[in-house]
């Protein structure tokens, strides 16, 4: 097979590193940020060495470049995602992506179809990231529209059973995640995007898990609304993504510089979008790097990193599953199933767990993971999280087992 | 210099001596653009006869390739019908979206031509659409009452 | 004296380009964004290249290094600003701070003294940039409340004899620039401050233009609220500050992790400020970027920086005003006023001097710069500017004196 | 092993022996409190009696340094005044926001001394600060009611 995670892994400065007193990093959370190519390093600072000026605002040489290594970020993010150039936003991350969308609503005028009331329901489910979740409790608080959510079932997937009634004909929005960042489920859009349309709702899809490993395509998809945040794609930190292809009907969110058409004293009129969501000097020279962020992960092919991740997380949970007392939290089978694994191991808490792994170089993250209603749900106090991505590889995960084993005699 | 090919003598000549400028006291439409990332305006009057553009008149402030372009505008359109009006802008549009990887056909854009060297100024391009845009915005809304009273006409 | 120039421009990488087919790069657009020093550009790259990871969220080392680096910056800005570091925010942009301060208005539930009513009135001025401006047209137009502004004088001053009008008992919020981007003009904050806290407003402070160029410090300028972008202020692009003492009693924006205390799926608690504030992976290196810009900065001296930018501006403006025809748009007398240069020339228009000058490597910024009511008040069409900062010197001054009058030539 | 460090011997052992965890059917107040950033909970009942702290019960889940930490908060603050708890619980607030630099006074702070390792690990420090925070903050709620009983009885 061609993917090479040696060679990948030597486009990573990070693991020359060591940690913990000459330990050899083995970095397993990259659910919460990604490790970054130096090529995307590289980029950014490129643009501060050699191209650093306002975009779309001055008529000299360097702001032309700025512009032209901005809108060809825009065009990269594009082509990345299937879309056109217009449909992109940038961000400074996916939750303001988000907030973006939800305070859009909450701004368009009465009458319009994002325009929310009491009528309305808001409809989420218990595996969404608090960023999924709260900006829309915001939503129907501000808006006096209702909330319902699908359940998650202790297999770790979506009780789609009551589909017809979760998403019920006053529902407006619905906002869900593509995969969980807890329990690796990838949710199955095809039914839930047919049944919002149907009742003539928006369906606003979180990717953060999903953009950074898999080919994506939003014509394929048919959600309304994606987004992503550029940092857990090994792009830079400070940049998100929104991607519609219905931005024209939706009003503005920030306001400032550069996303106007006119303004007085007491008024204004707005861009059109891209632009009119886009308020202030932008973040340039992260939008730059996300593109070669998405250069970088295009080059190896998305394909192939979602191949290697699938034949890691086969082994991951294979290998994990031998050790007794421990127990995956989420699917077992790896049909529609992503590279977060997570797990509780008998009494020993996750904190002590990340900690002693830790204490031998091995990073995964431990709690709930932004996730709180599901860990409740769950009926586990905090869970441990492995999380993979392409420049992972099995000796990893052999080093994870035996750093589990050696917990259990420490805590013993 | 590779000002000059912005600044081509064609545009600053109508820069310097605009043609059309000075609204007229009648027209069919009128309309007001303006350019919100350096503030230039213009309003721009049409006049159209027998499917034919009789006159484009205009007034406004702005630098010299936008002024230019609309008084090229107001002269070549002139005698035209709206489907070829409408047709010479899009030619225009696309040569300004070239990169400077076209040069424009002189026989349909004419003094227009001289405008190609703004497609490798990326921040100007707008200045240069502002009067063509002006335009298409007044020959749509003749089009829309057209097609209004063709509609009524038709359903009766 | 001991600025030296040609020693701060070498820690510059960008001035060793050329633009326009090898000229010199004269770069007098600082007050749209600043140049980059090594140091800055170095201190992200080096955060992703060692210490990566998501702050807050892990116990591992990579986590602990990204969250003591993130915390870190934190306290330089405190410092910088002479504020305590819970009192300080990062946001993407003094676009995004401001936007905060108005739609956490819109949050306060209504008793709160930051809720408007129709009762209520904000105050701004008429050269506020739109990033100043619109976020309180739209507050005013949430929450019914009436906006007015001070008008500004022919000598680019605020005329504040009315301020006791302006500035009624009704008013909530005075929003106001420190520095003008476009006429340079530095506010005399004292009197305003006083008659604001005299009816119990709120002063929120747009110190974008002041904060990179002189020394601040919070406590002796009474304001309740600061605001300012770090790609300004030799910083990255991508962050931005919110400075205020009074965080506790503001709800919160942006809504997802890392900024809760308490979730369930129907609602949501807060954490402390600043924290309540900063949802999602925050934009880590760039915060970072931002202490290495403000400790580049402190190294040079505050007070050093003004001074060699106070000789400078009284340079260019005399030199500027031997040019017939030439008319400088803002206060002639250096008192009170910043290196923002804004200046029109007989019938040139902006943009087509700003393209000349730009074929002579001259970057400067056409155009109403973010601030068209004022431009229409001042009676023109759009202005030229040429704003200043550490690394320029009286020599480009010269340069863009001879561009002008060959400009002048060229489109005669 | 740095490791061991943060997990003393003392730490393990009131871990996995707790001490007064259970809750007390009577209290004075009762406080709930978890820890935002992993979900630990502890719900801590507090009684005193004449000044003094009589019991100190609770229960909860959490990682090793936070269940060791309040069952280390119950069982030194017993028998103590309300003013000299205090003043032990900010010792050990300053403990923990010592960097690794402090050792404590295990006069003092006895077993929780063994927490001094904690405030190397900053990620950490918020558990072993979580029994002491319940227990301020029910202190702080006891004062409160005395405080209000004073005034009242001060005002007649
Ligand atoms: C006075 C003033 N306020 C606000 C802003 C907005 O800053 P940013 O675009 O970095 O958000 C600017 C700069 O554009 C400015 O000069
Ligand atoms: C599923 C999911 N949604 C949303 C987010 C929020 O992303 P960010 O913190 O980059 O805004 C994350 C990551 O933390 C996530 O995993």
């Amino acid at each position: 097979m061609s993917f090479d995670v040696a060679a990948i892994r030597r486009d990573f400065p990070i693991f020359e590193r060591t940690v913990r007193g000459g330990k050899k990093l083995i970095y397993l959370d990259s659910g919460a940020t990604s490790q970054k190519p130096e090529t995307v390093i590289e980029a950014e600072s490129n643009f501060y060495r050699s191209h650093n000026a306002a975009v779309h605002r001055g008529a000299h040489q360097l702001a032309e470049e700025a512009t032209d290594a901005y809108e060809g970020a825009r065009e990269k993010v594009a082509n990345f995602l299937g879309a056109k150039s217009e449909e992109i936003v940038f961000t400074k991350s996916a939750t303001e992506s988000i907030n973006l969308i939800a305070y859009s609503m909450s701004n368009a005028p009465s009458g319009s179809r994002f325009a929310l009331t009491s009528q309305d329901r808001i409809v989420v489910t218990e595996m969404e990231h608090h960023a999924n979740l709260i900006p829309w409790q915001q939503l129907a608080s501000r808006s006096g529209a209702k909330i319902s959510w699908f359940e998650v079932l202790p297999n770790g997937r979506l009780d789609l059973d009551s589909i017809n009634a979760v998403i019920s004909e006053d529902t407006k929005v619905v906002a869900i995640t593509h995969q969980s960042n807890v329990l690796g489920t990838i949710n199955p859009l095809e039914e839930i995007v047919a049944r919002a349309h149907a009742v003539g709702a928006v369906v606003v899809l979180d990717a953060c898990q999903s953009v950074p490993h898999m080919p994506i395509d939003v014509k394929k998809l048919g959600v309304d609304f994606l987004v992503f945040s550029g940092h857990k794609a090994v792009g830079p930190t400070g940049v998100g993504v929104l991607w519609s292809n219905q931005l024209e009907d939706l009003p503005p969110f920030l306001f400032g510089g550069s996303m106007i058409e006119n303004v007085t004293m007491e008024s204004a009129t707005w861009a059109p979008a891209p632009k009119r969501f886009e308020a202030g000097v932008p973040n340039m020279a992260q939008a730059v790097g996300l593109g070669a962020a998405l250069d970088f992960l295009s080059k190896i092919g998305m394909d192939n990193i979602f191949h290697h991740e699938m034949a890691l997380t086969k082994y991951f949970l294979e290998k994990l599953q031998e050790i007794p007392t421990l127990k995956i939290v989420g699917p077992l089978d790896l049909e529609n199933r992503g590279s977060c694994i997570s797990f509780t191991v008998g009494e020993i808490h996750p904190h002590d767990l990340g900690q002693y792994l830790d204490s031998q170089g091995i990073a995964v993250r431990t709690g709930h993971h932004c996730a709180w209603p599901l860990t409740r749900k769950l009926g586990v106090p905090a869970t441990t999280r492995a999380s993979l991505y392409l420049y992972n590889q099995e000796a990893e995960c052999d080093l994870l087992v035996s750093g589990i084993v050696n917990a259990q005699k420490y805590f013993a | 210099m590779e000002l000059d090919t912005l600044y081509q003598e064609v545009i600053l000549d109508h820069y310097k001596h605009p043609l059309n400028k000075g609204l007229s006291g009648t027209y069919d439409v009128q309309v007001h653009h303006i350019n919100p990332s350096c503030g230039d305006e213009i309003t721009l009057n049409l006049t159209v006869r027998e499917s034919k553009i009789q006159s484009i008149t205009w007034d406004g402030v702005g630098c010299s390739i936008s002024q230019a372009s609309v008084s090229i505008v107001s002269d070549l359109l002139l005698d035209k019908s709206l489907d070829e009006a409408g047709a010479i802008t899009e030619q225009f549009i696309e040569l300004m979206h070239s990169k400077g990887t076209k040069e424009g056909d002189p026989l349909v854009l004419e003094d227009a031509v001289a405008m190609a060297g703004v497609s490798k100024f990326p921040a100007r391009i707008k200045c240069a659409l502002l009067g063509w845009m002006a335009y298409r915005d007044a020959a749509d809304r003749i089009k829309q009452s057209q097609d209004s009273v063709d509609e009524r006409g038709g359903s009766q």
